[in-house]
């Protein structure tokens, strides 16, 4: 009877996961500079299985440039960089199949745990993977 | 009983206050609860008053084929006639403010006219859904309005059979204040059980509550009356759906389970007071916690017929038969 | 049913004009029982005659018909599910038949079997063909009045899609 | 085999009716946009138009122009929640058109994805059904023990949705001995839930007050109008890919279709029916899972594991081929053909199951009240995204963008109107 269950159910704890918390905050940037400042604290999340498809990583050092990820992926994520011969991800198109890592001939990429990507800017900093960060901001069209 | 006019004014509009919060935070309870029955943390407490204060600044939208006057006046006249209700009902040991001016069955006619209300809403929007909506919110009053007629009635015709000839049997404060359970034999006691029964039933339809919330029912007809209803209009709709599930609740209790605990516990004055009217809202919750938040939460949503199958069948029978056994228990 | 039995339903009533593509046989798992696929190709005249061979042999279910536009004719492929109900008793067959652009038109079989309408549909909009004795000729999927034919590869409208497609994309790398 | 309910000629009854009310494109019962025409006499059906299309998003069209493995990954955005069927019916139909063979323990790891997605398919369906007719309560709750199935399918694979497993010429992850006991754990728990869902679902009184006879699909009208998967069933039609031509690891066990008369009742094709048939096939699932994980076999994963290889093997390949798959919600048909030298696919064809019973929902509709709309449309666990997979906004590019620019201006105008 389902009466049992809905009694049974008042007292026990929801299955809601309270991340990041119960209710929305009066200010949500504010309570984001809290957490920040170390002033509040947000319920953490479900901790993610070790083989999750997540964020790429990219080690550029092992990377060849062979262009074999660019042909598989579906998403079209990855753009060639033709003068260094390397790759810069957008991370907020990934589809998150991981093709790319099977693809990859030297180990070059992997996949990390990583899913917390919401941003508000597609192409923010942690939204592009590619080289270094400094190599990033010489590449970066800032003169435009 | 002679109230001064400025008084009087003042204790109507600490009443209209309280009813209204009153409704809010029953809202609010019915919400929650129902949401950790099913597994949910559900909104906070305060969400009805934050979804209040949201829809009165929201535009006010009036459909371009609507009926403009009637489409905007439905909503006062629905929350004026339950606020009404307020001042006829028996708060703890009060009595009610205008007991002298009306009785139960003025009560009945109040009752019906938010719904009335709602049904002229939803044909003056002229939207196929609200039109759907408002035939059915008519199918529905139909359907339980006779059995509620019957509990109501019944009990006041005992009670005439008991109390001394001229006594206003039909005032919600004489029937509050003679509770017929001490004062009819055990075949009448099992009358007013059934006669409660139906009451229960009764409350979520009068409030269009799962599973009788077919004049809304959001999956098929988008919110059926409600659909073209926007901010003030809607607000309005939402206080007095809330100021009624009190009225309801407030009913069942003044006209079953009317008793105070200050006698019990020997307490007079204001402590007396304080102690009934906070178990005044005890027996309230109680009352719309079984009555409407279990049942919405357990049940699935009748469909139109089955509804007026359900009232007009066993709902009336279980009243009449209530109203069968009050008969015999008075004559043996 | 076996591929053969089926090939001999559809010669009974069609006889030479049906041409038989080939049958396939696919083993999965152990690799004990067979399933197999029939490809059977029958001039557009016929194709009444070899799904009504089928209905009155067994209750076909039509699948889906494709399309495939190969230059100056439409090849149709019929993919009808044959003998269902019982374990390792289907075959799916693939009735092929093809329409020169010139005379874009077909038979409904939407009278033998109800189900094809939604397919037969689909085909009408989205090749710009006739479909003769269809009781629904509105468009499904395209909007009611689309004079496009999205799946012609001659259809010259769709080329400024396809560049808007490909301006999209570029747009969206950040360098852009 | 006709019957005289089956009207294809909408048109023609129109007459006699007293007024008619639009159910879309978006409608709160509706999870998806398609557009209903109901004409009705008072509460009662008597006509029903339906037009799918809003949701057409060309991937056929996107396919032919990547190479197969990228359309492979479009393919499992066809449907988020057969997110593993289309994928299997496609790599059936590239690997038949290109002849590659795929290596049995590949095959068993595919079978019991599908087979998972199947649990987690008819959970989700059933809290649907449940928020259709009002009953929230038990939305929450099967979505709730849907979670557990959802956890499995990621641990397995990586991903909650779209899982990535299946690639041309086999699978891309195993499933190794440490987490066949998550596995077997979970089915653990849903072999408890079962007398559950029973007990919720078809002991129910207000949900059989809800769906007995409601929605009927007789099973002459279920051949005629070629229904599939459970909504076929639930008419007492035997017809299960599964069955009539296994593949995979289905070839190896005897899967009977799930018709009511397993549960004892005599097929009506009401919705009720159709729930028997969902709640059954979940412990039928369970089943075919816990039977695979205990003969699975060794072996390699990809016939052809190095990608370059893979896509020089698919670039040489010539051909067609076709590919099924059972999928939840019936079955899922992908045509395919390939060329010599060209990377893309030259042909690709998807039938999805919606697209197979959309005439089915005629009969179901007429004779029903609006009560019932929300339930019915259910009922065959529609998927529109699914069905409708090619749209062209405009025919002049211009135009759609100026139409955007209209909108916007009308909204900023009102806003400001607003504002004050």
């Amino acid at each position: 009877m389902i009466f049992a269950t809905l009694f049974k159910q008042l007292v026990r704890r929801p299955a809601t996961n309270p991340f990041p918390v119960k209710y929305m905050p009066r200010s949500v940037t504010g309570l984001l500079g809290k957490v920040a400042a170390g002033k509040a604290s947000i319920h953490p999340p479900i901790p993610a299985p070790v083989d999750l498809r997540g964020k790429i990583a990219y080690d550029a050092e092992k990377c060849i440039g062979c262009q074999l990820c660019v042909r598989v992926c579906p998403a079209k994520v990855i753009e060639f960089l033709p003068e260094e011969k390397k790759i810069r991800m957008y991370v907020a198109r990934c589809t998150f199949c991981a093709q790319c890592v099977d693809a990859c001939p030297v180990d070059a990429l992997a996949t990390t745990p990583d899913f917390l990507l919401a941003d508000t800017d597609r192409f923010s900093e942690n939204l592009i993977v590619q080289a270094a960060p400094g190599a990033a901001a010489a590449a970066a069209p800032e003169e435009e | 009983m002679t109230v001064s006019v400025g008084n009087a004014v003042w204790q109507g509009l600490i009443i209209l206050l309280g009813g209204g919060l009153l409704g809010l935070v029953y809202k609010g309870f019915d919400r929650k609860l129902a949401a950790q029955m099913q597994g949910r943390i559900g909104p906070p407490l305060r969400q009805p008053f934050f979804d209040v204060v949201k829809l009165m600044v929201k535009e006010n939208i009036v459909p371009d084929h609507a009926v403009g006057w009637l489409f905007n006046l439905m909503p006062v006249i629905s929350l004026a006639a339950v606020a009404t209700i307020l001042f006829y009902l028996p708060l703890g040991g009060y009595a009610p403010l205008l007991g002298g001016y009306g009785d139960l069955v003025l009560i009945l006619y109040l009752l019906a006219v938010p719904a009335l209300a709602m049904m002229v809403g939803g044909f003056a929007a002229s939207s196929p859904y609200a039109s759907v909506g408002a035939q059915r919110e008519m199918v529905m009053l139909m359907s339980y309005e006779f059995p509620l007629a019957i509990a109501l009635v019944g009990l006041a015709w005992r009670l005439s059979t008991i109390l001394p000839a001229g006594s206003s049997v039909f005032s919600l404060g004489v029937l509050a204040a003679n509770p017929l359970w001490g004062l009819v034999g055990p075949l009448g006691i099992v009358g007013l059980a059934l006669l409660m029964l139906a009451l229960l039933v009764v409350t979520p339809a009068e409030l269009s509550k799962i599973p009788f919330d077919i004049p809304e029912a959001e999956t098929e007809i988008a919110g059926g009356i409600l659909a073209e209803y926007s901010g003030r209009n809607l607000a309005l709709f939402y206080l007095s759906d809330a100021v009624k599930t009190v009225v309801m609740g407030a009913l069942v209790v003044a006209l079953f389970i009317p008793y105070g605990l200050s006698g019990l516990a020997g307490l007079t004055g204001a402590a007396g007071a304080a102690l009934d009217v906070v178990f005044f809202l005890v027996k309230l919750f109680v009352v719309v916690f079984v009555s409407v938040i279990v049942v919405r939460v357990g049940f699935a949503r009748l469909k139109v017929n089955q509804v007026a199958r359900l009232f007009w069948l066993p709902v009336t029978a279980f009243s009449f038969l209530g109203l069968l056994l009050l008969a015999v228990d008075r004559v043996i | 049913m076996k591929p053969d039995e089926l090939l001999a339903v559809l010669t009974g009533r069609v006889g030479s004009d049906v041409t038989h593509l080939r049958t396939v046989e696919h083993r999965h798992g152990a690799g004990d029982h067979p399933i197999y696929d029939l490809w059977v190709e029958v001039p557009r005249e016929r194709l009444r005659d070899a799904i009504g061979a089928l209905c009155a042999a067994a209750s076909p279910q039509i699948t889906t018909i494709s399309g495939d536009d190969v230059g100056d004719r439409i090849t149709l492929n019929y993919h009808l599910n044959v003998g269902w109900g019982e374990h390792y008793s289907a075959v799916a067959l693939l009735l092929r038949t093809s329409v020169p652009k010139s005379a874009l038109s077909i038979d409904t079989i939407s009278d033998l079997i109800p189900g094809a309408l939604t397919a037969e549909r689909e085909k009408r909009e989205f090749y710009g063909m006739t479909i003769d004795g269809i009781p629904d000729d509105r468009n499904l999927f395209l909007p009611e009045d689309s004079t496009i034919h999205p799946w012609r590869k001659d259809e010259e409208s769709l080329r400024k899609t396809e560049a808007e497609v490909k301006r999209l994309v570029k747009w969206e790398t950040r360098d852009a | 085999m006709h019957n005289e309910r089956i009207n294809i000629d909408l048109e023609a009854n129109k007459s006699a009716v007293a007024y008619s009310i639009p159910i879309g494109p978006t409608h709160p019962a509706l999870k998806e946009p398609i557009r209903f025409s109901f004409e009705l006499d008072g509460e009662r059906i008597v006509g029903v138009d339906i037009k799918p299309g809003f949701a057409h998003r060309g991937i056929e069209y996107m396919g032919m122009r990547r190479n197969l493995i990228q359309t492979l990954y479009l393919s499992e955005r066809i449907c988020g929640i057969c997110s593993i069927s289309h994928p299997l019916a496609f790599t059936m139909a590239v690997e038949h058109a290109a002849g590659i063979e795929v290596p049995p323990r590949a095959q068993a790891i595919r079978t019991i994805i599908g087979e998972l997605e199947r649990i987690h398919s008819h959970i989700l369906w059933a809290g649907v059904g449940a928020h259709e007719l009002g009953f929230d309560t038990l939305l929450h709750l099967t979505w709730n023990v849907r979670e557990k199935v959802m956890d499995l399918l990621e641990s397995l694979t990586g991903n909650r949705v779209d899982y990535a497993i299946p690639i041309i010429s086999g699978v891309r992850r195993d499933i190794p001995e440490e987490k066949v006991h998550l596995a077997a754990e979970a089915l653990d728990y849903y072999k408890r839930l079962l007398q559950d869902l029973i007990d919720a679902f078809l002991h129910d009184k207000s949900v059989e007050m809800r769906t007995k006879n409601v929605g009927v699909l007789t099973y002459d009208e279920a051949i005629a109008l070629c229904a599939i998967g459970p909504t076929a069933r639930a008419s007492g039609v035997k017809k299960d890919v599964r069955q009539d031509w296994p593949y995979y690891g289905f070839a190896d066990m005897e899967v009977r279709a799930i018709t009511p008369e397993d549960f004892g009742r005599e097929p009506v094709g009401d919705v009720y029916d159709n729930i028997i048939v969902r709640v059954l096939e979940v412990a039928q699932s369970i089943e075919i899972i816990e039977r695979c994980l205990e003969t699975m076999p060794s072996g390699e994963l990809m016939s052809i594991p190095k990608i370059p290889a893979l896509l020089a093997a698919l670039k040489k390949a010539e051909g067609e081929g076709i590919g099924r798959h059972e999928a939840p919600r019936g079955e899922v048909f992908h045509y395919i053909r390939l060329e010599a030298d060209v990377e893309e696919p030259v042909a690709w064809k998807v039938r999805a199951p919606t697209y197979g019973n959309l005439m089915a929902w005629v009969p179901k509709f007429l004779g029903d009240e609006i009560a019932d709309i929300p339930i019915i449309a259910a009922s065959i666990d529609p998927c529109m995204c699914c069905m409708d997979r090619m749209h062209f906004v405009s025919r002049d590019g211009d135009q759609s963008t100026r139409l955007k620019e209209e909108l916007v201006r009308l909204s900023r105008e009102k806003t400001r109107r607003i504002c004050g």
